[in-house]
């Protein structure tokens, strides 16, 4: 069936909203479908409890969500956009990630927190980041980052039933971006989605970033290089054996994101695989700047399928 | 409204600040709407212009401002240029950022203006931090500056509302909070979501001096803040303002606010539009409709001005784009 | 005080929780002290034990609560064991959290006690969602729980305090808020960093039916706090309280607490000490001095021994280090 | 002259107010010498405006702070614990770290940002994190892990000094370290300084985790193994220079940290290395788990002298 991503992701929540009814989710502006539509027809269906409305209240929102999880329910908190969840920091990083464990595994804080994140015309610095590097480095937290709308559906229907806090970062340059969803479909958490194979170069990547490096490896095809893109689809667990049985037959790794390339996950990535074999590496992310407005400007600070494609040319020169 | 002694200069200059920001933001809406010519959200201030427009007549250019998502209004009646800040809205070289912000980051330090801001809320510390700044600073050279913090009433279920309020009480500073209560919070009836008698209430509770005004109309407004404006600059404390007021428009230019009851924008725009009710006090006052026309139009011809200037400014130049990240590790230098 | 209807069973009932809390408190830090047993800070609640002693008792055992950092009283007189408390305050096998939380962490589920908290004011969004947990379930299953949640006066200072009092009446859940107010944060006066007049003012303004209690009477307590309860759990709306009370310890057991007016504690162990209130309660009640002693060295014995389990308990095994960290992704399966 | 690492941050900021009026400092209980002293005596020295205190307010301190840097005052903000500055993540990474860019270098903020951090007697989940990483990902900050007392001293200095907003993340357990200072080093910001001098290994660190490896260095000499060790001192802006020369003699680098392995900062450097040349890596972080009370648990999540000077042998071999 084809859904466009904001659509899956609303089926998905519908799905398990049907078969759980401790399953709600809240934030602003929800009863009227979420700022992306992404919550559209909900309120209707589940009503104003379980598609609850907030108050403008970050930390609130995270904070209540945890307490609800806490005593039984299985809370869908939205950030709306992934920097105004900084609001709710210590919520997240201090309280949820750490409670099962600080409390001797008493608790659980079975949440999906929504932030959608990333470059979205002319949104300027404060609500265009992207930070999954952020909480990859958090212990405690499932972190995923779905790049089409197959994942945005089956992974966030495992998310839900995850017993885990998961921190969910859609992509909000492709709400409205269509694919095929087939509902069977069960690819777990922690797997990785060979989306091209190829034997020249493997590109790791998720995200919007991920969709890029399909362009680029499908570019690529007519110039007679096989580049293997790999969609990681979550930063944790992530898929260290795909990533190194593809570089081991390959030997050449790039990773592409579209967050700050200092710091990034790809660091981890390339670190990983340069601990343990012989690789050519190269990272493409952001240049450690700000994110303007003028469109040109946000331009230069993104990574772009060309500039992948030209990464593969050169690492398999 | 014909009172001997009314002040029709005074008038007059606050229906033509008011006209002034509904052209920016109508013609603004416009160039989005029309050309696409503005990048980003924007989100106007339409119906809520008696505030700043009664308000910031009485600052200082140096006196400090910090301002919401929703400030156009703010900043042009604090005096920024209206064609920096079209070009920022187009993000264009020559804006009052550069580009770089747009209409939700939008400042112009040389008048004062510290900053619009896109999260909602947070100015209420930094508003509170400025004057806390002028403190400081008067111990040192003498500064008289006071500083004027706006937000809306969706803020005031943020956390920052409480602890701007209270720094601002513990340390006795020179600031005013205004709450500009347009009763939504984007497609939210702010009344749903709020527990309690709202913003006055609240700031009371911090034991700061607390105004409530009809923020839809000029005259009270500007009657009022001139005392309180004056009181702050010679008490060097704190007091706030519950303005409350009307979001005729949507919550972005593009929002069609379907959500609101049917019929509600369409009774507070006959009822209540401060551009409309100055019009009225001006006309009773002795203004022709002649001169309320010339203002009307030499806004817009302002505005157009501002447009037309704007959409044939060019991009910033590309090699700013590493500017003013930071010194010390600049991406001009490292980017990676 | 010796009214013909006064009830004996209950004040007993309350100096025994109290002279437990001390007994549990200051066994600690004796072993922390002379014996460098407890591994972290502690936080005593010397001189506060009124609160829990009057409050706790009206809850259920499958109420919940949430604390602070200072949460020995509340945790034991909502009925966690004494010993596995001591364990985990020596971070041993057996203790409330295994070992992994420490005094700032202790909580123990089995008798609804959601956690103390290490971040001040942390836990009072937390508690104010477990209440709204408590709605949703009700509407599926039935669910007439309600929730407790405690914080000191330097939480009001904090964001999560609007926050959560704002949630709590927004969506009218059934939690009490009880603010602790023993005059400092930490080394600092309250009063000195807090703005308009505290606590009550504060709740109020949220539209919360708000009540203020001598926090060391604790028949005052419980006898306010019956009500309380009782409402909260028919109208399921939230209600608040402000406990005044005095902190006779410093902030950790090892603060000397110079910074405190000469004499101030000395005054307030005289004056206000809810032990020695109660004892004389009893005592005018009927109660000999050697039933009063009884329960002393009762409390005394009971922590002694928990102390001694405790300081005989192994560490936890080693292999617990990576378990409820997660599931997916866990640790014990991929730490790097 | 030798002091402790907090003595020496408290004569560097007492020097900086006694020639900059507009130096203050504000956070809780500063009035009374903080929480590990690093501030005593100077509320007798500057008074109460100038040593503030502070409500318990962290996102107020931070927010009002840079209110008060952008009119022209410098405030060093003191967190008490880097685990509480995420109270104020907003106001450090959205605000504070953007606004000079947002508004087109109207405004400044020069600040310095303290955030003890780090393992510290059984402080437990809530009160040891290490999270530099996160803010060497930010762009806009500056990020200072000084491990020295003569490195407290002399880049306090100049962080105060500093025009950028400066997260200094001082470390717990070495607040009463000693250690010679001289006032006239001034080995600037973002540049590294080579603690031992090796041929065989580089062991790159910061913070406490760089004593430990001069520790291990140590001890492998009678081993007759050169270990070069290069203390960042900052982590943005880091010196790649001293890191590619030195790896590029030895061919083989370690890098040790206290904070999570998965996402740390060792990731940025060994990966950064691996783009550029052929090397022999490894991280030496801690596992991507939380910290607990109990000591034996605790110590399990630490890196170890022993455990630098292992792989440093391992690595040889
Ligand atoms: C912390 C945060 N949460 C959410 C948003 C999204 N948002 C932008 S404006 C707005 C509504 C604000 O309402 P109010 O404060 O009343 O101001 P108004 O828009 O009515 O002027 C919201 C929710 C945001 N910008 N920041
Ligand atoms: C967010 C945060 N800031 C600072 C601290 C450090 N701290 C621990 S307890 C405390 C004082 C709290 O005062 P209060 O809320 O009155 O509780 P009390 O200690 O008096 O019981 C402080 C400042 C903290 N734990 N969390
Ligand atoms: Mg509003
Ligand atoms: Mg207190």
């Amino acid at each position: 069936m084809k859904m466009t991503y904001a659509e899956a992701a609303r089926e998905a929540l519908a799905e398990a909203m049907r078969e759980d009814p401790t399953v709600w989710a809240v934030g602003e502006d929800l009863g009227r479908g979420g700022v992306f539509g992404q919550y559209k027809g909900l309120r209707e269906e589940f009503g104003e409890d379980r598609i609850s409305d907030a108050p403008i209240s970050e930390a609130g929102i995270m904070g209540a969500a945890f307490g609800a999880a806490m005593v039984g329910t299985r809370p869908v908190v939205e950030m709306r956009f992934a920097d105004f969840a900084l609001c709710a920091t210590d919520e997240l990083v201090n309280q949820i990630a750490k409670a099962r464990f600080m409390f001797g595994g008493q608790s659980r804080a079975p949440m999906v927190i929504r932030k959608p994140m990333g470059l979205w015309r002319s949104s300027a610095a404060q609500h265009s980041q992207s930070l999954e590097s952020w909480y990859a480095h958090i212990p405690g937290l499932v972190v995923a980052c779905p790049s089409t709308p197959q994942d945005n559906y089956s992974m966030m229907k495992q998310a839900v039933a995850c017993d885990d806090p998961v921190v969910y970062l859609e992509h909000k340059d492709i709400w409205l971006s269509e694919g095929q969803v087939d509902r069977a479909e069960n690819l777990p958490l922690g797997k990785a989605r060979i989306r091209r194979e190829g034997g020249d170069v493997t590109v790791v990547s998720w995200s919007q970033a991920c969709n890029l490096a399909v362009e680029a490896a499908d570019a690529l095809k007519s110039d007679g290089l096989g580049v293997e893109v790999i969609d990681l689809r979550t930063l944790w667990p992530w898929d260290k054996d795909a990533v190194m049985e593809s570089v081991g037959r390959t030997g050449r790794l790039i990773v592409a994101h579209e967050s700050v390339q200092v710091g990034g996950f790809g660091a981890e990535v390339v670190a990983y695989v340069a601990e343990r074999m012989a690789v050519k590496a190269r990272r493409l992310g952001a240049p450690r700047s700000l994110i303007a407005y003028a469109p040109n400007l946000e331009n230069q600070v993104r990574v772009t399928a060309d500039m992948i494609a030209d990464a593969a040319r050169e690492i398999c020169q | 409204m014909s009172q001997t002694n009314y002040d029709l200069a005074r008038g007059r200059e606050m229906l033509e600040c008011m006209e002034r920001i509904r052209a920016f933001e109508l013609t603004a809406k416009r160039a989005a709407v029309d050309e696409q010519l503005v990048l980003g959200a924007i989100h106007l201030s339409v119906g809520q212009e008696a505030i700043p427009a009664g308000l910031m007549r009485h600052l200082r250019t140096d006196d400090l401002l910090l301002s919401t998502h929703r400030g156009h209004g703010h900043t042009l009646a604090k005096g920024a240029p209206a064609e920096a800040m079209m070009k920022e809205l187009l993000g264009r070289e020559g804006g009052s950022c550069g580009g770089k912000g747009g209409s939700m980051h939008i400042a112009d330090f040389g008048v004062g203006m510290l900053g619009a801001n896109g999260v909602v809320a947070a100015n209420i510390t930094i508003g509170a931090g400025a004057a806390h700044g002028i403190k400081l600073l008067d111990k040192i050279r003498g500064d008289d500056r006071i500083c004027v913090d706006v937000f809306g009433d969706g803020a005031i279920n943020r956390g920052p509302f409480l602890e701007g309020l209270n720094w601002a009480g513990v340390f006795d500073l020179p600031v005013l909070f205004v709450c500009e209560d347009n009763r939504y919070s984007a497609t939210t009836k702010t009344s749903d979501m709020t527990a309690g008698d709202g913003a006055a209430a609240r700031a009371r509770s911090f034991g700061i001096v607390t105004h409530e005004v009809d923020g839809n109309d000029a005259e009270a407004v500007t009657d009022l803040t001139a005392q309180i404006v004056a009181r702050i600059r010679e008490t060097r404390r704190p007091e706030f303002l519950h303005a409350k007021t009307y979001r005729l428009d949507g919550h972005t230019y593009f929002d069609p606010a379907a959500y609101r009851p049917a019929g509600e924008a369409e009774a507070e725009a006959q009822r209540s539009d401060p551009i409309m009710r100055q019009r009225s006090v001006l006309a009773a006052a002795g203004m022709s409709q002649d001169e309320l026309t010339a203002i009307h139009d030499a806004a817009q011809a302002e505005m157009a001005a501002a447009l037309d200037e704007a959409r044939s400014a060019p991009w910033p130049d590309d090699a700013t784009v590493f500017d003013d990240v930071q010194d010390l590790g600049s991406p001009a230098r490292e980017a990676f």
